[in-house]
């Protein structure tokens, strides 16, 4: 493996997400980065991964990046086209879509999920934000959740101020205490590196750091006291096939193809 | 039996003020044609439900239609906010705007409900999270052999659905293929319903991956061909994406939304009714 | 992702003694090639669970394979009783076999309930019959929106599902088309599932009115030409309804359906292991 | 209209059952004379008639009679294909069926209905029946319910030994105690005449003998003590349209048209 391209920090961080997605198994793909992660993935490590969209396409091959999850090639391209209530209720609900990918507009130290308002009073927000979407149900039912996020104090904060989804909840116990049969975020992969609970209390933990990115960088972004793992990694830069192909991949975006 | 109508006629006939309106199509085939006449016809006090209240309904919110939203997901897809929907919500302007808010599932399993004549649905959701505490008709319910302890939601009855699709055929029978999103459940779950089709055809032909909504259980059927702009109708057109991104800088400036409601609802008489009846007369003869 | 076997293989592989075991198939697609199998490799004590055990099952209760039957509707369509279900449920011949009995709604819900991951189904039925007392398992629940009493009826999760379909291609999809039944709700609840298929080809060509389950809900896949009759598989076989009249006879006589069974089932060597390897290979040629 | 040809009791049952059924509202019809019935109306007074079978068929026109109600000509002439389950939850169970077509192995002074075991003791019965199939929802939930049944002591019991569905309950009212949405039973339809039910007290009443056929006649094919209307009609003879079409219809029975 050679590496010799420069690349962004959202390179990195979409390099990273893909690489998170094993060969053969089913992810639930949002628009932005996830998509693009998993399409990545699709055409370099995992052409057997399994992409369905919550608008009931499921196995779709895009060939162009999408602009929408409701794209008119994702039905083409699908092996399936089932309903919104069915790809919720016999597809996400029971868990066979075995990694749910998510965004966030403000993520806590347990990895809980704020997409709905950003201050206190539910009634008279400061921000208001799109909302809940499939995002409750993907971190309850998935049996694993990645959450792709840039990282920030403004992102990263000690508490949400609207739990929209629910990542470890309280900590540790919690989600199955919530009777939550997923095991929640198992990685936060941010522009700065990749975040995992902590075993014991499941705090978010700093497990690697993007190269060229410090410590006291990742840190500064984070707005509660950031602990790093004892074997803090370094994440492998993109490769030139990665880079390649991602971009390849950006220059489609709406295409029709 | 489904009666066609011009769009003129169907929305007039259906829509009343204060009526509770389900507009659906996920991302695909999202009825814009007939938001646009109800903003024409200039409804009022209307109570908006729909999973993904996109750039339709941030439109008929920023005309003043609406009075509640009831929804799962407020975002110009790809894009970002809903500028009207945020005026409305924040700011009451043009009128406050009231707001009921669920996930993608709890609102799909409402729709189901609806359709399947029961009064609630039940799922795995919203446990552990705010949305319990900000929407009031979310409770838990028990099952009554293990125990476990799920989420009951209501179901949803709208007064009237609203939707897009490809074909209907003379007897009034649609046909919708491609992503077919909440489109039958919303129209089952409803009092009445207004379809309205890129193409009315003698007979439809058959086509994989389509649904039939037979005729009987359909109100009116209007033609609106491109009805669906700027979203897409499979088989007959693609998706705006341009449109979803000018939408931005229009709807962030009450004057500039001002002026798009002008000159691209007011100051067009709906195209439809004169199409209609030609077309339809055409296809017959 | 499912892997391609013969209908022996499929059957020794995901069909086990004790099992709970749901063959579906409404009047169309029945998997009666896969159930003579199971009768060949003598599995006993198994849970049957089909909504109509229509002849299929008479053959497997006559057999001896079955401890208990859960369904809605025991009979021979159009023709009358299942006399092996009699003679097992009255008389324990051959062996005694337990019944748990519902309506064909509650069985349709129990299925789409283990499909969706939930432990119950609620439905607006059997209130007022004497199914509620003759079946433990049928309960009220009261919703919390209204108070409304309706009733719940537990998940069903078969160990193995096994269905009929006509095509599969060589990834394992299968695409099923005609009456639908509950067969994608039968695969979805169960924890493997066996399917058997018309035809193996290389790509899924699109069909009207067509269902797909994806490769990776299915266990396994096995070429069974035929493997409907005397049911059908719409587009490639008709039912053989003189079958199902023909069966009244053999199946009141104890030594004519033992008769039936040496001629028809323990003597015929399973045909789709040879064919499916033979057939297989001269697609993939 | 004129009657010259002569007919059968069952072509008398089939041929009232069919004038019952209206044009344009949907049937809801099992095999046997419910499914005669309703082709035989599709194909005289109710052309506009909406066939709706258990699997999952809406708005079939089959060209022969079918033997079964998954004959593969329903689902070629059917407006809609759908799953079993949509067919029971989104068209039964809210009372989009209009009418709901039954038949009966016993059936008591109140129209309730059993199809389960003959004999008191449902472990040991007498006699096993099929059981329930699509019957218990179907006179639960359709707005109206027509029984057609041929009419003997052994079968119009003063009371069901199983009530598979619920037709009148005990009596007045109890269909709206139990919660039960639709009419319930409107009329049974035998080989001897018309029942319905009394509009005080629910009982069924003889409200028309078909021609030939005497009270008593009708009264000793009766487990009660049944009570004539004051108004007793004489059910109007087959046409002789409406026999030819329905013995035409016979004549293809189970054919592959």
């Amino acid at each position: 493996m050679t590496v010799t391209a420069s690349f962004t920090s959202d390179e990195m961080m979409t390099v990273a997400a893909s690489r998170a997605m094993r060969d053969g198994v089913a992810c639930f793909v949002g628009i932005g980065i996830p998509s693009t992660a998993a399409n990545l993935a699709r055409r370099t490590h995992a052409p057997g991964l399994v992409l369905v969209y919550e608008s009931g396409t499921l196995g779709a091959k895009p060939a162009a990046l999408p602009l929408s999850i409701g794209d008119g090639q994702l039905a083409d391209t699908a092996d399936a086209v089932v309903s919104v209530p069915e790809v919720f209720n016999y597809w996400l609900q029971p868990g066979r879509v075995d990694i749910g990918f998510l965004g966030a507009a403000q993520i806590d130290r347990y990895a809980n999920i704020n997409t709905t308002v950003i201050g206190d009073d539910y009634q008279h927000p400061k921000i208001r934000l799109p909302g809940a979407g499939g995002a409750p149900e993907i971190a309850a039912n998935c049996p694993e959740v990645i959450v792709v996020v840039r990282q920030s104090r403004r992102t990263f904060v000690d508490r949400v101020d609207f739990v929209t989804s629910v990542g470890h909840g309280t900590g540790s116990g919690d989600r199955a205490r919530l009777g939550l049969r997923g095991a929640g975020p198992t990685m936060v992969i941010t522009d700065l590196g990749i975040l995992t609970p902590d075993p014991d209390t499941c705090v978010l933990t700093l497990s690697s750091v993007h190269p060229g990115v410090t410590v006291d960088q990742a840190r500064d972004a984070t707005g509660w006291d950031l602990a790093v793992a004892g074997d803090l990694a370094t994440t492998l830069p993109p490769t030139d096939e990665e880079l390649a192909v991602l971009r390849e991949l950006e220059a489609t975006k709406g295409q029709v193809l | 039996m489904a009666r066609i109508v011009s769009l003129a006629q169907g929305v007039a006939e259906l829509v009343h003020d204060g009526d509770t309106v389900a507009m659906e199509g996920f991302t695909h085939l999202i009825p814009f044609a007939a938001g646009h006449e109800v903003i024409r016809q200039g409804r009022r006090d209307l109570t908006l439900v729909r999973m993904t209240p996109d750039v339709i309904y941030d439109q008929l919110i920023g005309a003043g239609c609406a009075r509640k939203l009831v929804f799962s997901w407020g975002g110009n897809p790809g894009v970002g906010s809903l500028h009207r929907f945020r005026d409305a919500v924040g700011n009451g302007w043009p009128v406050p705007l009231e707001i009921e808010e669920h996930s993608h599932a709890g609102m799909a399993n409402r729709y189901v409900a609806g359709a399947s004549g029961l009064p609630f649905a039940v799922l795995r959701g919203y446990v552990g999270t705010d949305l319990v505490s900000a929407t009031a008709n979310i409770r838990p319910i028990t099952c009554p052999f293990t125990g476990e302890v799920l989420t009951a939601v209501p179901a949803l009855r709208p007064d009237v659905a609203i939707v897009h699709a490809q074909r209907a055929d003379r007897a009034g029978n649609v046909q919708i293929w491609g992503i077919t999103g909440v489109q039958k459940e919303a129209v089952l779950s409803s009092a009445r319903s207004l379809v309205t089709v890129e193409e009315i055809v003698d007979e439809l032909p058959p086509q994989p991956g389509a649904i039939v909504l037979p005729s009987w259980t359909v109100t009116l059927v209007a033609l609106a061909p491109g009805g669906s702009h700027p979203s897409y109708s499979h088989g007959f057109s693609v998706r705006d994406n341009d449109y979803y991104v000018a939408w931005d800088a229009i709807s962030r400036d009450r004057d500039a939304f001002r002026r798009w409601l002008d000159a691209e609802v007011f100051d067009r008489s709906e195209p439809a009714t004169a199409e209609s009846d030609t077309t339809t007369s055409e296809v017959s003869a």
